[in-house]
């Protein structure tokens, strides 16, 4: 008891922590509330199409097609298989595989591009075409409401869920960058588990988002 | 006496290659399938498959990818509680949208 | 601020307090003690509350005579607005977690701080920067919406409608922070051997409160980037003229904003039931009834959004299935309620300004709650809804409940925090002016709201003015009773005579350490596996 | 009793089918619950009392135990009441939301900040609604701005005005007299005075007042009901258009068109009037001013008005602008001063309203003449 009273005396800036295994389980656990924060956002715009899908179903049926299938499936393709080895980044590294990891990390985030890259290319040929979210609506071939309020959700559903893939690849750039350093390595990587959590967070929305925008029609 | 220590937490079995390899190939495989079935006949049914589809890659992305399956009480429970938020939002506004 | 010279009367060298630990600029700004963020957020809903507390009065001398009082409908409309926002997510959302939540939680679970020192620093600055932002509307000319921000008027509102839903968000964030920081630190730093259910009761008030925050708050936070998106840029999601539902907007901020009445009133139950047990004596009664009943609020609190719709032309199924589940909601309260009432009973109760205010508390928000059942009948409903009945409702349980605990807990922490005390008859006096210039305030409201004055109203008939004018009395009173505690507190802080560590003779953990707390919380780790409500043991008061 | 509770609780008469039914609820839940209160107190304060006696001492005598039974039994107790408040007050409800089948129709148009009113026939009326006492009245709601909400405490009645939605409400006003109706949901800057009378008659003069109302203001129907009649081919000329686009684009949230001084000049009796700028000129307002007005309306601005309005340039298109001048014009013989008292609110007592009744005397707000020729015409008068 005293030596304790002692050390804890001591130290001029104490972690909370008394062992660094329980710095380990609350960030795992506060990743997790954070997590389930965080899809409460999308949970919103999830109500809201379920919402407009029961007042307009014919229109955002018709809408929806006029999303490009192959870019939507190929972008679940591309997600996916960062996914993949995001947790094979994680694993490398657990084993101890440095190379294994970085290389993981660099498809990773490759592949977090190339769905940038597509995702900006449907923006771009839908803006041409006049299918703008709201009063910028333009597209003549479905003036109906729903149509609007279909490609309005997919711009606010499509646009955060690209703002949380930029966070994401923020975040493996600077994992990269710690395990380039040895400083993410297979005693203290808790980093790359947080990191590897919110990059699948961001995968399983969009596992929901393709179909509702792009294959229910 | 009491320290304060904290409750000691296992380090989670990490998932092993081969578990993400196969959860990979099932993710690809429900993928397609997912694909197949929007040009399936399906009638009306197409919005439950696809969204059925992907509740289950979901689950395996929360499984085995984020190791849910390895993970204590506390994150399932979050998984749960946030997927019974979203449940209730949207049949409540549902039930207000269709029924009024 | 020198607090240190009153403890110097014990024995035993003692570490210096938190107060005293550093004292320069620097070390209070950028502090990651829990204890000290405490204080700082103690400074910042304390000018919250200040502001929009300035914001009601004004609102209450316009209200004094039936037309233009001392200003016009434009900035009637601006102040009502302004008062909402400040005091729901300036004051009284972020106030007792902050301040109380933040002081007490790690020391009642006997850690050093809580899990995450820097984000919980974060959260403070957040705080004041979403508090700048939301006030920047005022110089941008004012924003006059009213504090619910419903489509398609704030769509189209001329006023600082940016600003304002900006700075919400950006509180929302500091929200979350804090959350995740009490969630995780009561689920990993608890003592070993505290288990869940020897936790102090207002833990577990704090512990739902963040959970209800984690779920809520970024709804919150999507429907207002929505209403800014629109107001900016006519993105409207929800704008009639392109076929969108002004409705669905309102499920989406109630099924915040329902919750976050429990937000604002869950810390404060955690309070009353710290205090009501302290001061009989006695431990609480159905310590596990009223735990489960906290969860009962968090939960059920979900499910019945719905009730602030019940006129918007909803199916009379949904309705009523709202209705059943706000009935249900009421039911834990009452729990509550009847909890700490036989916690009374057969008690050793020492009469003081802590237990006053919950006396307070207990005259308005038990009545405030019965209003409440009353208001969520459907049919009562439909007469009451948006008129002064609700508005006397809400601030019977937001004012009656959460401020009333508010003021309990800073009387009943106050030694702990400074290590001096109040001046106990002046703490009488001022609490007995705040509890009837309340009831003053908002008792007329009832009747307003019974003849059908509608609320947010600049005008309105002569027929009604006294009971305005009761109301604005009530109001004059309650200020009077707010700055007396104000000043006096701020002599006590520096004058007080010393408190001594456990001035109350209560056997919660926070009181087994020094006051004011050495800046680690503990010289030496108390006695924990004596429980927080051990009263019966041993017989008699330490 | 009924009486009694009414005025300790100071509610409105009970001049609706329901409004009986529903304040008796309300007594009996507010008796509850005050007593419930009091319970509470009075048992703490009893325990307090007791405790502090013993407190002095300094021992407290402990918890003594509980009967077991207390706890199932208090929540059960509780839930029960609860539960059974909830019954009554969803079969009201119900009862409520539920317009019984041969009611007559309304056509309930809110905008900031007024009500106007339109029947099957085409008889139409704004701020009053007149209705055939003992009748039900089913009222179909809706809003061209922001969401409203049509509440008349007489008759315990509320219903949303919700944009590009229709609601329905009914009431069965018990007998005759004139009721406030007041708008309940903040919308803006007039939120306050948005406020309008349910005037219920005695059928025989319910149908007096329609009939005149048809024979001589025939020609106002269409314009006035434009707004739920559209689709009923009402005619659409240049000036109904232009009230259409007015409201639409929300030119009347300042600007008003019976006289009622506002944020902008009224337009009533605007058109080719002499108008003092704040440049210190006087011009008339002619078409051209009326139109430069709309698109650059910092430039020449009035005297007593603030710089608030913004341009229209490249908002309203020229057939627009066009309409909405032709609109102005055609209240160019409006009166500029507001011609209906203010309105005789709140009405605590029911006002009975034989046509025959002498006029109140003058000035005396409180006692409306209700006969059926001071019916106020509607305010948009063309030549």
């Amino acid at each position: 008891m005293s030596r304790e009273s002692a050390a804890l005396a001591s130290q001029a800036e104490p972690s909370p922590y008394a062992q660094p295994e329980t710095r380990r389980a609350a960030l795992t656990l506060a990743i997790w509330v954070f997590l389930g924060s965080e899809t409460m956002l999308f949970a919103g715009l999830f109500a809201l199409y379920t919402g407009y899908r029961a007042l307009y179903g014919a229109d955002f049926a018709h809408a929806a097609a006029f999303n490009e299938e192959w870019i939507g499936s190929l972008n679940t393709f591309v997600l996916i298989s960062s996914s993949f080895f995001a947790a094979w980044a994680l694993h490398a590294v657990r084993a101890g595989r440095r190379v294994m990891a970085l290389a993981s990390l660099c498809a990773v985030i490759a592949l977090g591009l190339c769905f940038l890259g597509l995702k900006s290319l449907e923006y771009y040929d839908h803006l041409s075409r006049g299918i703008a979210p709201g009063q910028f609506y333009t597209f003549t071939r479905l003036p109906q409401h729903g149509a609007r309020l279909f490609f309005t959700l997919y711009y606010f559903m499509t646009g955060l869920h690209a703002l949380h893939v930029i966070v994401g690849l923020s975040i493996m750039a600077w994992l990269l960058h710690r395990v380039h350093r040895k400083r993410t390595t297979r005693e203290r990587h808790v980093e790359l588990e947080l990191g590897a959590l919110y990059w699948h967070l961001v995968d399983i929305v969009w596992i929901f988002l393709w179909p509702l925008l792009y294959l229910i029609r | 006496m009491a320290t304060p220590v904290s409750h000691p937490v296992n380090e989670p079995e990490s998932a092993s290659g081969r578990a993400l390899r196969w959860a990979f190939l099932a993710l690809l495989v429900l993928t397609g399938l997912s694909w197949a079935g929007a040009h399936a006949p399906l009638g009306h049914l197409h919005g439950l498959f696809a969204l059925g589809v992907a509740a289950i890659k979901a689950l395996v992305v929360a499984f085995v990818f984020m190791e849910l399956r390895h993970a204590g009480f506390v994150p399932r429970f979050i998984a749960l509680l946030t997927l019974l938020f979203i449940g209730l939002m949207c049949t409540g506004i549902v039930a207000d949208a269709l029924w009024r | 601020m020198s607090v240190d010279e009153g403890m110097a009367s014990q024995a035993a060298p003692r570490e210096r307090s938190f107060w005293t630990a550093d004292t320069s600029v620097r070390s209070w700004l950028l502090t990651r003690d829990h204890k000290r963020i405490g204080i700082l957020f103690l400074v910042g809903t304390s000018l919250s509350l200040a502001l929009g507390g300035l914001f009601a009065l004004l609102l209450r001398l316009e209200l004094l005579t039936p037309d233009r009082t001392i200003m016009g409908p434009t900035t009637y409309n601006k102040l009502f607005t302004q008062h909402g926002v400040v005091m729901v997510w300036m004051f009284m959302i972020p106030a007792i977690p902050g301040i109380f939540g933040n002081f007490m939680l790690p020391i009642m679970i006997g850690a050093r701080d809580v899990a995450f020192p820097t984000l919980n620093l974060a959260s403070f600055w957040v705080y004041v920067l979403g508090a700048v932002v939301t006030l920047t509307a005022l110089a941008a000319g004012g924003v006059d919406t009213g504090w619910t921000f419903y489509v398609p008027y704030s769509a189209t509102s001329l006023s600082a409608v940016g600003w304002t839903v900006t700075g919400v968000f950006i509180l929302g964030i500091s929200t979350i922070m804090s959350a995740i920081n009490f969630i995780v630190t009561t689920h990993t730093l608890r003592v070993q051997g505290l288990g869940w259910m020897q936790l102090p009761l207002f833990v577990w008030a704090i512990y739902g409160t963040a959970i209800i925050q984690v779920v809520a708050t970024p709804v919150l936070g999507l429907s207002l980037l929505l209403v800014g998106l629109d107001h900016g840029f006519k993105l409207g999601i929800f704008d009639p003229q392109y076929g969108g539902d002004p409705i669905f907007y309102q499920h989406l901020f109630w099924f915040y904003s329902h919750p976050a009445v429990y937000i604002m009133i869950l810390p404060g139950f955690g309070v009353i039931s710290e205090v009501v047990s302290s001061f009989s004596h006695n431990p609480p009664v159905s310590y596990r009834l009223i735990v489960y009943s906290t969860f009962g609020i968090s939960f059920v609190g979900f499910l019945t959004w719905g009730h602030h719709m019940f006129v918007s032309g909803m199916s009379t199924f949904d309705a009523g299935i709202f209705g059943l589940l706000s009935m249900f909601v009421a039911i834990f309260s009452a729990i509550k309620v009847f909890a700490w009432t036989m916690t009374l009973r057969g008690g050793a109760i020492s009469l003081t300004t802590p237990l006053l205010y919950f006396f307070g508390f207990m005259f308005l928000f038990v009545f405030g709650g019965m209003t409440g059942v009353a208001v969520a009948s459907e049919s009562l409903d439909v007469h009451w809804h948006d008129t002064y009945f609700v508005v006397a409702h809400f601030h019977f349980v937001m004012v009656g409940g959460t401020l009333t605990a508010f003021l309990a807990a800073l009387h009943y922490w106050f030694p702990k925090m400074t290590g001096r005390r109040y001046p106990e008859r002046l703490g009488i006096a001022s609490s007995s002016l705040v509890v009837l210039g309340f009831f003053f305030t908002f008792m007329p409201q009832f009747l307003l709201g019974n003849a059908g004055m509608p609320r947010r109203y600049y005008s309105y008939p002569e027929a009604y003015q006294w009971l305005n004018v009761l109301s604005t009395g009530g109001a004059s009173v309650l200020a009077c009773g707010l700055l007396l505690t104000l000043s006096y507190l701020c002599v006590a802080c520096v004058r007080g005579a010393p408190a001594g560590d456990n001035p109350w003779g209560s056997r919660c953990f926070e009181w087994r350490v020094a006051s004011p707390p050495p800046k680690h919380n503990f010289t030496e780790l108390p006695d924990f596996e004596r429980g927080a409500y051990a009263y019966a043991e041993e017989g008699g008061l330490p | 009793m009924n009486e009694l509770f009414r005025r300790l609780l100071m509610l409105p008469p009970q001049a609706s089918s329901v409004a009986r039914d529903v304040d008796t609820l309300h007594f009996a839940l507010i008796s509850v619950s005050v007593l419930g209160w009091l319970g509470v107190l009075s048992a703490s304060i009893w325990f307090v009392v007791r405790g502090r006696r013993t407190g002095e001492n300094g021992a407290p005598r402990g918890l003594r135990k509980f009967p077991s039974w207390l706890e199932p039994a208090v929540i059960g107790a509780l839930l029960s009441g609860f539960v059974g408040v909830w019954l009554i007050g969803h079969a009201q409800y119900v009862h409520i939301q539920t317009p019984p089948r041969e009611s007559l129709d309304v056509y309930v148009v809110a905008k900031q900040w007024m009500w106007s009113f339109a029947y099957e026939d085409g008889t139409a009326s704004q701020h009053d609604l007149f209705v055939p006492a003992r009748r039900p009245v089913r009222l179909l709601i809706t809003s061209r701005d922001v969401v409203h909400s049509f509440f008349v405490p007489a008759f315990r009645i509320k219903q949303d005005a919700v944009p590009g939605r229709m609601t329905v409400a009914w009431f069965r006003a018990t007998q005759p007299g004139s009721y406030p109706l007041l708008c309940t949901e903040y919308c803006g800057l007039s939120h306050s005075r948005m406020r309008g009378r349910v005037i219920a008659l005695e059928p025989a003069h319910f149908e007096g007042w329609r009939r005149r109302f048809i024979d001589r203001d025939r020609p106002e129907l269409s314009a006035i009901s434009a707004g739920v009649g559209r689709a009923r081919g009402a005619t659409d000329d240049l000036a109904s258009q232009g009230e259409r686009v007015a409201s639409e684009r929300g030119c009347t949230r300042c600007h008003t068109i019976d006289g009622t001084p506002h944020l902008g000049p009224s337009w009533a009796g605007l058109y080719r009037s002499q108008v003092a700028l704040q440049d210190g000129r006087r011009i008339t307002a002619d078409d051209a001013y009326l139109t430069r007005s709309m698109m650059d309306p910092l430039h020449e601005l009035r005297v007593g008005f603030q710089a608030i309005m913004p341009s229209y340039l490249g908002e309203l298109s020229a057939a627009e602008t066009g309409a909405l001048v032709a609109f102005i014009h055609s209240l160019e013989r409006a009166p500029s001063a507001p011609r209906r008292a203010p309105l005789p609110y709140p009405s605590t007592t029911p006002v009975v309203v034989p046509a025959q009744r002498a006029p109140g005397k003058p000035g005396d707000s409180a006692s409306p003449q209700l006969e059926v020729e001071t019916i106020p015409t509607p305010a948009t008068e063309r030549p």
